[in-house]
C-alpha cells in the first residue's frame, strides 16, 4: 500500500503542469476557444513533443507505455487549464480502443502516428437516437450525435451494429464521401460535432465483435475523466478557499463566517472522497473482470459526479457574483464540472447500475 | 381556515386569464416558455399592453393609477402571467422604485416618474451593488459632493440588470464620508443620458449580457432628484428591498418550469425511471408546499403588515426549487444539454438548457444571498 | 382564503393546550408509560370530559361533528404532550371508519359509546407478513401484526380478505374464544399489539367491501398524523431554539455559531413546509376523488417525513449528548417523530406513490 | 502508488482472521452482530483472549508489551476484528491513557498501570467532559486542591462512558484557578474505589445504560498519581485526543453493518425498491471511497506523523455512514422496528434496529462533534 508517485511519474507530472502554467494560460486558452477551431493543432504538437500523447501507448509502437495512474496526472493538470485539445479521446481512448479493438497490422500502421501527434483518431459510438448507424453492404449509415471533438478527428473510428447481428467498429475518413461533421461549440467550451454517415465508406476493424473492446476503452476514458475532474476540483476548492481569505465583508474576511467554513469543510469532504474513487478507477479501468470493473468504475463516477455538482454550484455561490462572469476562471471550472458530470453516464445512471448489481447479488445469494 | 380562493377572486383568475390569452404574441410567448432572452422591445410591448388594460401598475394602489389589487390578487395575477408564458415584469421601476417614490418622494418626483414607469416609456435599473460590496449594501463608497443646486457623483455600481436598457438608475451614494456606515447615504435618481455615466456589459457564464457595470464619472445631478432628506438614505433602501421581497418565492414561474420538466421528462422516458421520478415528484411537492406557504405569508400581509422576514423562506425555497428544475431538465436531455447555442442539435426543447441552468445560479445568489436570508430567519424570526 | 381558526376552534386549541400543559406534565406522562398497561384509561375519560372523543362523530350520534382543522388542533397539542392514549386510532380513524362502513344500526349502537369514552374501537389492518387474516366460514383466522394500541382495544375492527374475494371489516372481541392479543411497548413510548386470531367469531360490518372505507378512514388518520408531527416539531423547534440561546460554549451562547444558526434556518423551513401540507392535508383528506385525496396526502406525508427527521435529528444534534437522555423530553420527540415517519407508510412509500402518479398522468398524455 | 496490501500484510490478515474464527466465542459473536450490548465480562473476555496471543497492547509499541504494529497491519487487525464480530477494544484504557502514560508517564506509572490494561485487569474510564462544558472541554471546573502529598478533588464528571465498570479514571482538573482557560489543568489518575467517587447512571434514548455522571466529592489523589507536571495537564489532555482518533472512521464496523443491512434489506425485498436499492448503494459507494481516504491517511501517519486535522475528514465521513446504515436498517424492516425491546415480535433481526439507530445518533456528537470537527477542517487544513 502506498500512495506516493514515483520519481518518472513526478517528472511528468512537473512537465505537464509547467506547461500549463507557462503555455496555457487563461488568457492563451480563451484566444484558442474564441478561433474558428475552437482547439489548436499547434498545441498538439507540443504535447506531442512533451511526450505526452504518447504515454498510453506501447513501447512497440513508439509509445511510452505508462499506464491510467499516468494518465490520470496528466489528465488532473489539464484539468485546471481547462485544456481544449482532444486529449482525452484521442490519447487515451483511441489508443486503447486501437489495442484492444484491431489488428497488428493497423496497430503498427496507427499507434506510432497518434503517438507522434501525426493524426488524430476520434472514436464515435453513442448512436442519434433516431437514427442508429448500421452497416449496410460494408458501408455505413445513420448518425452520431454529440461525439467529443468529433470534428478533431483525422480518423473516425465508428461503431455500427453489422449484418452479422455484432456491434463492429469502423474506420471511417471525415472527408470522404457520404460523411458529414456538424462541428460546434459545447457549453464547456469544447467541441463536439454531430456525424452523418451517408452510405459512407468504411473499413471494418475488428474480428468477431468490438463491443467488449469498447467498453473497456471506455472506461479507461472514464477513469481518465474522474482524474481530469479532481484536477479541476482541487483548483476550485483551493481557488475559493483563498478568495474566502481575501473577500471582505462585514468587516471581515468571509472566510471568518463559520456557516461558509463548514460549506467548505463539506466541499474538500468531497473533494477528498472523489480524489481517493479516482484512485481506486485508475487502478481498476483495466481490469479484463469486466464485471468488477464496472463496479468501481460506477462507484467512481458516483463520487465523482456528485462531488463535481457541490463543488461547483458552492464555490460558485460562496463566491457570489463574481463567479458567475465569463472573466474569471471558475465559471469556465464550473461549466467543465457541470459537463463531466453528464459525460460518460450520469450520476444517475451509474448509481442505478451499481445499485441494480445488489439486487442481483441478493437475488443469486 | 379556508384554502380555498373567494368566487370573486376565481373569476378575476378567469379575467387575468383572458386577457393573456388574447393579448400577449405568440413570439413572445414561445420564447418564454423555451427560456430564451427577451429583447426590451418585447418587454415594453407587453408592459404597454397592461397598460392599455388598467394593469400597468401591479402592486400599486389606485391614487397612484394602480389597479389597487389585494395581495391575493396580484399573486393570482402574476401566477396566470407566468403559466401563459407572459414576460416577468420588469420590477426595476414597478416594484422597486415606485414604492420608494410613493412612500417617500415628492409630489413632483411622483408625477414626473410615475406615469412613465406605468406605460413604460421609461426603463428603470438599480444602483445600489458596488464593486466588493456584495451582500454588505451599507458600504457605498460612490461618493455624492454637493455643489450648488447639484450633486457631483463619482463611484462605481455594478450587477446592474438590464442596465443596458435603462433610462434611469436609482443610486445609493455617499454624502456624509463621516457619518457611520449606514448613516450619510443618500438616494438619487439619475438621468442614464447625462456625461459621465458608461454603462459596461458583464458577460456571464452562460454567455449572456443581463448585468453591467455602471461608471460615475463627476455626473451632475440637481438637488430635486434626491428622495427624501439627505443622508437618510438607507431607510429607503431598506424600505426597497422590502418590497423587493413580493412574489419572491416565484410560485408562477416555477410552476410554469415544472410543467416545463416533466413535458421534456416524459418525452425522453425519464418518468419511467425511478430515480428520476422520484427526483420530479420531489421538487412537485416541495412547490405544493411552498405554495401553501406563500399563500400563508400573503394572507398575513393582508392584514395591513408589510412583507416580514418571512419573505426570506419564501426566497431560499423559492430560488432552490427554480434552480432544481433547471438542473433536472438539463439532467433530462443528457448530452444533448451540451451543445452550446445550437438549435437543431438533438431535440428543439434542450437548446436552452445547459445555458438555463448556468443562468439560474444567480437566483441564490442575487437579491440577498441565500445565506443571507438564513441570517435573517435565525436571528430575526427565531432571535438567535 | 384564510388562515385563520375560528372562535370555536381557538376555544377548543386553549382547552386542549391547557389539559396538556397542567394535567399531562412529563412527568405524568412518565408514570403513565411506566405503569403496567402503559396508558391510562383514567385520562381517556377525561378527554372524553373535554369533548374531544366527540369531535369527529356526528351530532346525531352524540358528537360535535368537527372535521379535520380541530382534529389537527387537538393532535398537535397532543403531538406536543406526547399523549399516550389511543387518539388517533380510537377518536379518529375509528369513527372514520364505522361511519363509511358499517350499518346504520351499527353506527347507532357504537359511534355514541365511542364519544362518551365507553368504548374504545381500534382498527386492525395490516396483516402480519407470513398469515394474512382470512374469513373461514364466517370465523377470522390468521395474524395482524403491530396493531396501534391494540391492547386497549374494546373492540376490535379487523379487516379481512372474505370467501366473496373482498376486503371485509369484522368486529371481534377482544376477549373472545380464539382471539390473542400480545400487547408491548413501542420505541416511542406507546403501545402496539400483535394479534392471533384463530377460528375467531367475527361479525361482518360492511356490505360489499370495506377496503375503499378503510382506506378512506386511515388517509383522515395520515392527515391527523401529520397535524400530530407538526405539534411536535413547533415544540422540538422552540425547545432547541431556547437552549441555543442558553446553552454557553467557548464564551457566548452557541445561539451565536452561524453554522448552528443556518441549521436552525434550515429547521425553520422544514417546519413551515410541513405546516402548510399539513393543512392541505386536513383540507383534501376527506375528498371523494381517491387519487386527488391521495396525491396531496403522498405530497403531505413526504414533507412531513422529510421534515420530521430533518428536525429530530438536528434537535438532538444541537443539544449534544443531552438531547440523547431520557431525562429530557427531547428525545422522547425524537423518538414519537421517528415513530411517525415510519407509520402510515413511510416517506419512500409515499415518493414512490407521487412519481408513479407522474409515469401514469405522462403516458396517459 | 500501489493500492494493494502487501504479501506480509496479506499473510498477517489470514493469521487474525484465523485467530478470531478459532477464539472469539459464539455468543459473544452473535451479539455483535445483532448489535447487542456485551457485558463487562465478555468484554474482558475477548481482551484476555487477545493479550494471550500477545496482541494485547493494540497500537503499542514493543518496548511496552505491545505487537509494534504498523498504523496499516493495525488498521487490518481492527477492520478483521469487526468484520468477525469481536468485539470494540475498550478504548479508554487502551488508545486513551495507555499513550499519555508511554509518553508523559513516570516508569512507576508505566509499570503500575500498562500491564493491567492489556491484561483486562483494570478498567479505565475518562473523566475529561463536565456538565455544562460539551465541546469546550478546556473549561474544567473540577477543583483538586494539593493538601501535603495528596490532591483533594470536588467536581463533577459526565458522559463517562461504562464508568461502571471502571476501576480508574483519567481526570482533568483544574490545579490553578488563578490561570487563563488551558493553563492550570493538572491531569490525574483517580482510583475509582476512592471514598468519595460516586457513580451515577445516564439513561439514553435508546433506554440503554451506557454513560455515566461521576461525582467527586473530597477525593484524595495522591500525587504520585498526577501525569507528569502540574498545570500542564492540557498538554497532554490534547496528546490524548489526537490519539482517540485512531481508527476513527470505523470501516471495518460499517463494513460488518453494512453487510448486515444488504441481508435485511435482501430479506425485505427493498433491494428490488429502486430508491431503497439506491440509497443501499450510495452508502456501499461513499464506505468504499472513504476505505480509500482511510488508507490515505494512514499512509501519511507511516511516514511518522501523529494523526493530523485528516482525521476529521474519517470521523465526518465515517459517523455520517454508520448512522445512515443503522437508519437504512430500522427503514428496511418498517412497523417492525417499533416494538421495544420485544424478542419474537417480527423477524429476530428486527428487534435491535430501532434502539441501534437511537443510540448511533451519539457518533456525530461524542469524541468531538461533527461541527467541531468542520470548525477543524476549515481552519487547520483549508487555513479560513
Amino acid at each position: 500500500m502506498n500512495f506516493d508517485f514515483n520519481e518518472d511519474q513526478r517528472a511528468l507530472a512537473d512537465t505537464v503542469h509547467r506547461f500549463v502554467a507557462r503555455d496555457y494560460t487563461f488568457e492563451k486558452r480563451r484566444a484558442i476557444r474564441d478561433s474558428k477551431p475552437g482547439w489548436s493543432r499547434e498545441v498538439w504538437q507540443v504535447l506531442a513533443d512533451l511526450g505526452v500523447l504518447a504515454i498510453n501507448i506501447d513501447e512497440d509502437y513508439g509509445g511510452l507505455g505508462y499506464g491510467p495512474q499516468e494518465t490520470g496526472l496528466v489528465m488532473g493538470a489539464f484539468g485546471a487549464g481547462l485544456l481544449l485539445e482532444p486529449y482525452l479521446t484521442g490519447a487515451v481512448v483511441a489508443p486503447a480502443l486501437i489495442r484492444r479493438a484491431a489488428s497488428a497490422d493497423f496497430q503498427e500502421e496507427w499507434l506510432p502516428r497518434v503517438a507522434t501527434g501525426e493524426t488524430i483518431v476520434v472514436l464515435a459510438d453513442a448512436d442519434a437516437r433516431d437514427a442508429p448507424v448500421r452497416e449496410v453492404g460494408g458501408n455505413l449509415a445513420g448518425r452520431k450525435a454529440v461525439v467529443a471533438h468529433g470534428g478533431c478527428a483525422d480518423l473516425l473510428l465508428v461503431s455500427a451494429r453489422c449484418a452479422d447481428g455484432l456491434t463492429g467498429l469502423f474506420a471511417v475518413t471525415p472527408g470522404a464521401d457520404g460523411v458529414t461533421l456538424r462541428d460546434y461549440p459545447t457549453l464547456d467550451g469544447q467541441r463536439a460535432a454531430d456525424l452523418a454517415l451517408n452510405d459512407a465508406p468504411a473499413v471494418r476493424l475488428d474480428a468477431g465483435g468490438a463491443r467488449d473492446a469498447i467498453d473497456a476503452a471506455l472506461d479507461i476514458g472514464l477513469a481518465a475523466l474522474c482524474a481530469e475532474a479532481v484536477g479541476i476540483m482541487d483548483a476550485t476548492v483551493a481557488a475559493t478557499t483563498e478568495y474566502l481569505k481575501t473577500r471582505q465583508q462585514f468587516g471581515q474576511p468571509i472566510g471568518r463566517f463559520q456557516a461558509l467554513q463548514h460549506r467548505m469543510a463539506d466541499m474538500l469532504l468531497h473533494l477528498e472522497q472523489a480524489r481517493s474513487m479516482s484512485y481506486l478507477a485508475a487502478m481498476d479501468c483495466s481490469n479484463d473482470d469486466a464485471a468488477a470493473r464496472r463496479r468501481t468504475l460506477s462507484a467512481a463516477k458516483v463520487t465523482v459526479g456528485q462531488a463535481c455538482r457541490f463543488i461547483a454550484q458552492n464555490a460558485v455561490q460562496l463566491h457570489g457574483g463574481m463567479g458567475m462572469t465569463d472573466e474569471m476562471i471558475l465559471s469556465h471550472w464550473f461549466k467543465r464540472l457541470t459537463a463531466i458530470e453528464m459525460s460518460f453516464g450520469d450520476t444517475d445512471f451509474h448509481l442505478q447500475r451499481f445499485a441494480a448489481n445488489l439486487s442481483r447479488e441478493a437475488r443469486a445469494a | 381556515m379556508d384554502l380555498s380562493f373567494s368566487p370573486e377572486e376565481n373569476t378575476f383568475r378567469e379575467e387575468v386569464r383572458r386577457f393573456v390569452a388574447e393579448k400577449l404574441p405568440d413570439a413572445i410567448r414561445h420564447k418564454v416558455m423555451n427560456g430564451v432572452h427577451l429583447s426590451r422591445e418585447e418587454h415594453v410591448q407587453w408592459q404597454r399592453a397592461l397598460h392599455g388594460r388598467g394593469w400597468g401598475g401591479v402592486g400599486w394602489p389606485r391614487e397612484f393609477g394602480g389597479p389597487g389589487w389585494t395581495p391575493t390578487e396580484q399573486y393570482i395575477f402574476e401566477e396566470e402571467c407566468a403559466a401563459a408564458g407572459a414576460p416577468r415584469l420588469i420590477s426595476f421601476g414597478l416594484k422597486m422604485i415606485a414604492p420608494v417614490l410613493m412612500a417617500f418622494g415628492s409630489p413632483a418626483q411622483q408625477q414626473r416618474f410615475l406615469p412613465k414607469i406605468m406605460s413604460a416609456e421609461e426603463w428603470w435599473c438599480q444602483g445600489y451593488s458596488e464593486p466588493g460590496a456584495g451582500s454588505d449594501l451599507a458600504s457605498v463608497k460612490t461618493r455624492a459632493i454637493r455643489e450648488g443646486d447639484h450633486y457631483v457623483v463619482n463611484g462605481q455600481k455594478t450587477w446592474t440588470t438590464l442596465g443596458q436598457y435603462a433610462d434611469w438608475i436609482f443610486c445609493l451614494v455617499r454624502t456624509d464620508p463621516e457619518a457611520k456606515k449606514q448613516s450619510g447615504i443618500s438616494f438619487l435618481l439619475i438621468d442614464m443620458k447625462s456625461p459621465g455615466v458608461t454603462v459596461r456589459p458583464i458577460i456571464t457564464l452562460d454567455g449572456a449580457h443581463e448585468v453591467n457595470e455602471v461608471w460615475l464619472e463627476d455626473v451632475r445631478v440637481p438637488l430635486e432628484n434626491r428622495v427624501g432628506e439627505e443622508n437618510k438614505g438607507w431607510t429607503y433602501a431598506k424600505f426597497l428591498l422590502g418590497h423587493e421581497r413580493t412574489n419572491i418565492a416565484g410560485i408562477g414561474i416555477a410552476k410554469r418550469e415544472l410543467a416545463r420538466l416533466k413535458r421534456i421528462a416524459a418525452a425522453e422516458g425519464r418518468l419511467d425511471q425511478p430515480l428520476f421520478a422520484a427526483k420530479v415528484a420531489q421538487v412537485e411537492i416541495d412547490l405544493m408546499a411552498l405554495e401553501i406557504t406563500n399563500l400563508r405569508v400573503l394572507s398575513a400581509e393582508r392584514e395591513h403588515k408589510a412583507p416580514g422576514p418571512e419573505a426570506s423562506i419564501l426566497k431560499i425555497k423559492g430560488t432552490e426549487i427554480q434552480q432544481t428544475i433547471s438542473e433536472l431538465m438539463m439532467q433530462a436531455v443528457g448530452a444533448c444539454a451540451l451543445p452550446f447555442k445550437q438549435a437543431g442539435v438533438g431535440p428543439d426543447y434542450a437548446a436552452n438548457l445547459g445555458t438555463g441552468y448556468c443562468n439560474l445560479r444567480k437566483l441564490s445568489i442575487f437579491g440577498g444571498s441565500n445565506e443571507i436570508q438564513k441570517n435573517i430567519i435565525s436571528q430575526m424570526i427565531m432571535g438567535l
